[in-house]
């Protein structure tokens, strides 16, 4: 085992679907089939070969497993630095899982310009796959207008109506966050140079910089932003509807399932790690806009016309759940919160899917113009229950265990108050999930177009099965998942609480040798129960 | 002896009727004249501190100033008569295509 | 003293006639006068001992360029009467206004000036006439000779690629 | 007394076979012929019930020579999360209270299982019911034998969603699919509640797991502490959830919209008995706050006599028998509040069973009626229908409290409890009273417009009305008998009774606890006990000789009284308006805001409204500079003079 650990399969995993696409640039854009068949195969031996990396990982270790460090740009200390620990595992496993079923899911949706549609699509896995494992912060910033690109063309040119005010929406907001990401990050790297005395980009080296009190409260503020943009956070998230709705199936699932958790990773690998006075400082805003997403998201979910709308505004009040595990800094909070991060890629991901097939089939996601589909459609049936079932977390599912350690996570923290709010959250999932499944799936079949829908054809089933069995089996066996994250999270509880000790020292001794500047008192890091 | 002061005074104000002339006329033949009295003030500013300073250096440069004018009178005159050629006008406020 | 009254003289002249030359309405008469103002600056030019200068400028410009102007002029027969009416009255006059302000700045520029006179120095002899020119600009100043002439080339032949034959 | 576990590899099947059997029904379903389907389906519940009768046997002979001392049968599969403190693993437990649960919901889901396949018999989607029903089964048995609060939270949504596909079965009726959506969105509010005190449990105490809970709870919390009164108070939230109390009870009415067996094992024997199992489960906590039992049993008693209420003039038969479970449900909650909660359990097993039995016989009139279900346009049916109509009395009669079947002496006990217990108080006593009076009238107004006087049916219906087929007819038989001999298992000392339900229940119940009602008995002379069961018993017959006078011997009468006091009776036909009210002052309000002010103009207008406007401002400023650029040389040469003359006074400045 260990010498799998050594090799460089992480290589493998990220530059395999960049491979994929250039062969499939070089193929002949004459036949769908075969260009099909490619991507399909080439996501599929991504995903294959990334099993590898989940039987080489060692289950205890918290620390960076599979690195590889090779130097890039020595002048300026940047280095070609990739590993993944149990946060970042199941992330990477969850991008190469869904990468196939997407690309199965396109076969009768996409049909003009499939070439390039399958190449944007590789390197958007290469993207995401490259911000996932990459250690080092030019190599993440690298991967990470990687990932925006074929997302923008994804959805300018094979949208519907709106796409093009969709697309521009989608990247102007997201450009705009990495830009003051990278402002940020430019400001720690010159203080990396003071406080270690050379340049490094490293994220691990970084991690041991003490950033002095002010300047953390201002480069958490352009981190955050970045991140609570992709995220979305609440105030943030008015790009998400637009581009889901306006986006090709496969563009949302993609855009859905993955993108939206680089937010939320963003956060623990970078913005929480590196700031932690800053981030402990804003913990209460973070997690009171985490729980106004909650309830602002399902509420104005209940309310769409648009399933995709729906859906879109349900994963800003899941990825709410998420963010206020994430802040709870308790054990139980963050691994629950790093667990909804692969719930909602599953479950949102497979509601994507459906609302899909639907289009598909009507030309339409509006939902008073379905209704009574139970009858003519049972399998679509049965894969629409289920995902609606993981989506409210049900207990038995995958979102309940995601959910329910996050509640008891928050509830640990230093400020439990939140915990009532981001409860009742449960009750608003059930409540607009329900109406909307009541809506589209019972009832009397009255509209005529409906009358002669027809069911899933295999391929459709091969692309719901999947995504279902991961809801029961991540449901039922999540030992296997929280065993492999947990190591992970404590260290990174312990090291961001002891970092944050020593920046408080640190300013202790500032504040004795400046006596006359007056720095604002900051609250005391809570140590929490863990 | 004629003070540095007179001189670039009488240079300032030949600029400044250059200047007048280009703006407010609109047969474009006077504007290029204003240009060319533009250019003799500047030489006359050089032909001053040449002078006074005792160096011939400016002097020269006025040279090349007046053989640059040259140039620029044989070309702008060339333009103009194409410009009449294709729009039948003078008139400067006629020739306004190149704009937002 | 009779310097002074030489250059007040000649400045008159030349402001006068360049005055005249920008209000004419007729082009050929407002050409006749910008040749009256290019030779009392010659005539100012001698009096600040450039010489050949006052020459050159006197062939140059009196004499080959303005000519070029009247030349241009009589080609485009161009006659006082088809000049269109007055447009955007307010745009000029603002540029009238801001004329002035340079000029007065020209003049709080140029207070400080007054108090030095002419070559304090004495000039070594022969300056300003044609054999210290032709030294210095075969010397010193050979490449912007060159350069020059190659300029002169360019513009006779652009001048004849645009304004040559009726092009089709 | 530290409880011993005793391994026994035979619980997991209880709860495996019916989810065994739901399995193979979903996926063969379709192929099966109906028969085997319905014998697979009985026959996993019956087999489930087997195994708790050989679990509740093996239990009898551990505690056999030890009274005191508390056995209960363990089992566990794997560890399902383990996170940080918490450790939540599926593992069952079987002691004295869950071995009593195990019997009740797996013998009544039996019998009903079986009745259903006649009356089911001619559904189209016939294995889809029985895969349903199934799995309700194996949320039910693993909520009752789950050995750690997260599992019993997993099989309390469980049920929540099969009541959820159940009501909603026949989904092409809007009406249905919107009683199940209303019915799964109300226990979700009382989940919340119940997610929130395990969350507050497992931080205070530590533990999630039953035998870690009971030993924390005495050490951690004070008794009477703010603490201990909320997680109680949020426990009971969520017991009203489930079972359909006061503010949470409006589910269940239209949950009537399911098929009638479903009606009779969900709505009436299992699922809404888990908040009462719930309570009595978790006693050791709620007899650290007595204020949360004052709120438990003041809630129940206020339930029972208000859904009496409207029971009384409700016209769909099934509906009069949904709110008298809401009634009979408010009793247990009345016994539990007082602490007596061997009297709620036995109280819930025999209510178990006559209500059950009610239910399916109203399900055989509907049968023999082809669906229709309002008991105005029903009558005489004494004649057609016999077994029907024999066992349908003996179940009313058992739930009117009158002697010796099984009702009297739950209710009884009940009733006497709420007088004589510490915690118990005169006016909850006179409110069962009074309830207890209402019942009898309702439960036999029920019976005298259904099966006595002449049918009011149209011609066609009446030509139609037949007696179920023996498949739906033996269940009726057997449950009879049980509402009947029922009762004598607690049989109070005061009636010559050995009361060894309340002695088999005694251990498992808080120590504290069992001297209760013998402490209690010695407080109050044994005469007052004789006078209390006297009093209820004339309540009841009073009850039932109103009902007679008012439909049997005046038939005009219920008319001439509903026209007396016309306002009573629209408030009471029309339940309070409560529905009405809930939608007004939360549906609509909630609707409406997320509408107009969140979405339209929060979202769209404000946050949107500033993306845009950026973009729009962007684009202003190109106009601006554009105008700029018009094409008159002239003006060009004014903008560099205007530089220039900028620059000068810059420098000049």
């Amino acid at each position: 085992m260990t010498e799998l650990s050594q090799s460089n399969i992480l290589n493998w995993i990220v530059f395999l679907p960049l491979a994929g696409a250039l062969l499939l640039f070089l193929l002949p854009g004459g036949s769908r089939a075969v260009l099909r068949w490619s991507a399909l195969l080439v996501s599929t031996a991504t995903f294959v070969v990334s099993l590898g990396l989940l039987c080489g990982f060692q289950t205890g270790e918290a620390g960076m497993q599979f690195v590889i460090l090779k130097p890039w740009i020595e002048s300026w200390g940047i280095s070609y630095h990739v590993g993944i620990d149990g946060i970042s595992l199941f992330l990477v496993l969850l991008t190469t899982f869904l990468s196939p079923v997407v690309v199965l899911s396109t076969w009768s949706a996409v049909k003009e310009k499939v070439k390039t549609f399958m190449i944007l699509l590789l390197v958007l896995e290469c993207g995401m796959l490259g911000a996932f494992v990459a250690l080092d912060m030019v190599l993440f910033y690298l991967y990470w207008e990687v990932m925006l690109l074929p997302m923008y063309l994804l959805i300018g040119v094979w949208g519907h109506e709106r796409r093009i005010y969709a697309a521009v929406k989608f990247i102007l907001y997201t450009v705009a966050g990495s830009l003051l990401m990278l402002v940020g990050f430019i400001y720690l790297f010159w203080l990396g140079k003071q406080s270690l005395g050379y340049y490094t980009t490293d994220l691990l080296e970084l991690y041991r910089v003490v950033v002095p009190y002010q300047a953390q409260f201002w480069l958490f503020l352009s981190f955050a932003l970045a991140f609570a943009i992709k995220v979305p956070m609440f105030p943030f998230h008015t790009w998400l509807p637009d581009a889901h709705v306006e986006a090709p199936t496969a563009g949302s699932v993609i855009l859905a399932a993955i993108l939206l958790k680089m937010g939320t990773y963003g956060f623990i690998r970078f913005a929480m790690p590196l700031f932690p006075n800053a981030s402990l400082a804003f913990t209460p805003l973070v997690m009171s806009l985490a729980v106004i997403g909650i309830i602002y998201g399902a509420l104005v979910a209940m309310v769409q016309p648009d399933l995709k709308k729906l859906v879109a505004y349900s994963s800003v009040s899941h990825l709410g759940f998420v963010m206020l595990g994430l802040y709870s800094l308790t054990a139980s909070g963050v691994v629950g919160g790093i667990y909804q991060m692969l719930n909602h890629g599953i479950s949102t991901g497979a509601l994507f899917l459906i609302v899909g097939l639907l289009y598909e089939r009507r030309h339409t996601r509006l939902i008073d113009q379905f209704g009574g589909l139970s009858s003519r459609l049972p399998i679509f049936a049965f894969f629409f229950m289920i995902a609606t079932l993981s989506s409210i977390g049900l207990p038995g599912l995958n979102g309940f265990v995601g959910e329910f350690l996050i509640l008891l996570g928050t509830f640990g923290s230093a400020h439990p108050g939140y915990v009532y709010f981001a409860a009742s959250g449960v009750i608003l999932s059930a409540v607009y999930m329900l109406w909307m499944f009541r809506r589209v799936m019972f009832g009397p079949l009255e509209n005529p177009e409906n009358k002669n829908l027809t069911d899933l054809n295999l391929r459709e089933i091969l692309v719901m099965l999947p995504v279902t069995v991961m809801m029961f089996w991540m449901g039922l066996f999540p030992g296997a998942f929280l065993s492999r994250i947990e190591p992970s999270v404590q260290q990174f509880i312990s090291q961001y609480h002891q970092k944050a000790a020593v920046a408080v020292q640190a300013r202790a001794e500032e504040d004795r040798l400046a006596k006359t500047v007056e720095f604002s008192t900051l609250k005391e890091p809570a140590v929490s129960h863990e | 002896m004629i003070s540095l002061h007179q001189l670039l005074l009488l240079s300032a104000v030949l600029f400044v009727i250059g200047i007048a002339g280009f703006i407010t006329r609109r047969n474009i033949i006077i504007m290029f004249m204003s240009v060319e009295l533009m250019l003799n003030a500047a030489n006359l500013a050089l032909i001053s501190f040449a002078n006074h300073s005792g160096s011939m250096d400016a002097q020269l440069i006025a040279l090349f100033v007046m053989a640059l004018a040259a140039a620029e009178v044989a070309v702008g005159l060339a333009i103009i008569i194409t410009v009449f050629r294709n729009k039948q006008t003078v008139n400067v406020d006629e020739l306004n295509i190149l704009k937002w | 003293m009779a310097e002074q009254i030489l250059f007040y003289l000649f400045a008159v002249i030349a402001i006068i006639s360049a005055l005249s030359a920008v209000t004419r309405k007729n082009p050929v008469v407002s050409a006749v006068w910008l040749v009256s103002c290019m030779c009392s600056l010659a005539v100012i030019y001698v009096l600040l001992e450039a010489y050949f200068l006052a020459a050159v400028q006197v062939i140059v410009y009196a004499g080959a360029v303005l000519m070029l102007f009247v030349f241009v002029i009589m080609l485009l027969n161009l006659r006082t009467g088809i000049i269109g009416q007055f447009r955007n009255l307010g745009l000029k006059f603002m540029g009238l206004v801001l004329t002035v302000i340079i000029l007065r700045q020209f003049y709080t520029a140029f207070k400080g000036t007054s108090l030095i006179l002419g070559n304090a120095g004495g000039l070594e002899p022969g300056f300003g006439e044609a054999r210290a020119v032709g030294e210095l600009l075969f010397t010193r100043y050979v490449y912007p000779l060159e350069l020059i002439s190659i300029l002169l080339l360019v513009a006779i032949v652009g001048a004849l690629v645009l304004a040559g034959k009726e092009s089709s | 007394m530290e409880p011993a576990a005793v391994q026994y590899d035979f619980l997991r099947w209880i709860v495996l076979s019916p989810l065994i059997s739901c399995c193979v029904i979903a996926l063969l379903g379709r192929k099966l012929p109906r028969v085997v389907t319905g014998t697979l389906a009985s026959a996993s519940v019956g087999l489930s019930f087997v195994f708790g009768l050989l679990g509740f046997l093996q239990l009898k002979s551990l505690s056999g020579h030890g009274e005191g001392e508390a056995v209960f049968l363990a089992d566990s599969l794997y560890r399902w999360i383990s996170v940080g403190g918490l450790t939540a693993d599926v593992a069952f437990m079987l002691d004295r209270l869950s071995a009593v649960m195990v019997l009740v919901v797996a013998g009544v889901s039996c019998i009903i299982h079986v009745y259903s396949m006649g009356y089911m018999a001619h559904d189209k989607s016939y294995w889809r019911y029985f895969s349903y029903l199934n799995l309700f089964v194996f949320f039910m048995l693993l909520l009752v034998s789950a050995d750690n609060l997260v599992l019993m939270f997993v099989g309390w949504e469980g049920v929540g969603l099969c009541s959820y596909l159940l009501i909603g079965f026949w989904f092409e009726d809007m009406e249905k699919a919107y009683a199940g959506k209303k019915a799964f969105v109300v226990n979700r509010i009382g989940d919340f509640g119940f997610l929130l005190a395990i969350l507050l449990i497992f931080w205070n105490l530590g533990t999630v797991s039953f035998g870690g809970i009971f030993a924390q709870a005495p050490r951690v919390l004070t008794a009477g502490s703010g603490l201990a009164t909320a997680i109680a108070l949020l426990l009971f939230l969520g017991a009203t959830g489930k079972s359909a109390q006061l503010p949470l009870y409006v589910w269940l009415p239209d949950a009537m919209a399911g098929p009638t067996p479903v009606s009779a094992l969900i709505h009436a024997a299992t699922m809404v008995t888990a908040g009462v199992y719930m309570i009595v489960r978790l006693n050791v906590l709620y007899l650290l706050s007595p204020q949360a039992m004052a709120v438990v049993a003041a809630v129940g008693a206020l339930t029972a006599i208000y859904a009496a209420t409207i029971g009384l003039v409700q016209d769909d038969i099934k509906k009069v028998l949904a709110y008298s479970t809401i009634s009979q449900l408010g009793y247990m909650f009345l016994a539990v509040g007082v602490g007596a909660f061997s009297a709620g359990i036995f109280h819930l097993m025999t209510h178990a069973f006559f209500k059950a039995l009610l239910f399916l016989g109203a399900g055989s009139v509907i049968h023999a009626m082809s669906g229709k279900q309002d008991i105005q346009e029903m009558g005489g049916l004494k004649g057609k229908l016999p077994a029907t109509y024999w066992t349908f009395l003996a179940a009313t009669l058992a739930i009117s409290g009158i002697p010796p079947l099984s009702g009297f002496f739950s209710k009884d006990e009940i009733l006497w409890s709420a007088f004589s217990s510490p915690h118990g108080h005169w006016a909850f006593w006179l409110i069962g009273w009074l309830a207890a009076g209402l019942t009898a009238f309702y439960m036999f107004r029920l019976l005298f417009l259904t099966f006595f006087g002449t049918s009011r049916a149209d011609e066609h219906t009446r030509q139609h009305i037949h007696e179920s087929p023996s498949l739906m007819t033996v269940p009726l038989a057997i449950l009879a008998v049980l509402a009947v001999v029922g009762g004598f298992v607690g049989m109070p000392e005061a009636l010559g009774g050995a009361n060894s339900f309340h002695h088999w229940l005694a251990p498992v119940l808080a120590s504290e606890n069992g001297t209760l009602n013998a402490e209690a008995a010695g407080h109050f002379p044994e005469a007052v006990e004789y006078l209390m069961i006297a009093l209820s018993v004339v309540v009841g017959l009073c009850g039932i000789g109103a009902a007679w006078w008012v439909y049997i011997n005046r038939p005009g009468t219920a008319e001439k009284m509903a026209d007396s006091v016309p306002l009573g009776y629209g408030l009471l036909k029309n339940k309070y308006y409560v529905d009405e009210i809930y939608n007004i002052f939360i549906v609509q309000p909630v609707k409406l805001t997320s509408i107009y002010i969140l979405w339209k103009l929060f979202d769209a207008g404000i946050i949107d409204g500033l993306v845009n406007l950026s973009g729009r401002t962007v684009r202003g400023l190109g106009r601006v500079a554009a105008r700029l650029e018009n094409g008159y040389t002239q003006a060009y040469a004014i903008t560099f003079i205007l530089g220039v003359a900028l620059l000068l006074g810059a420098l000049l400045w």
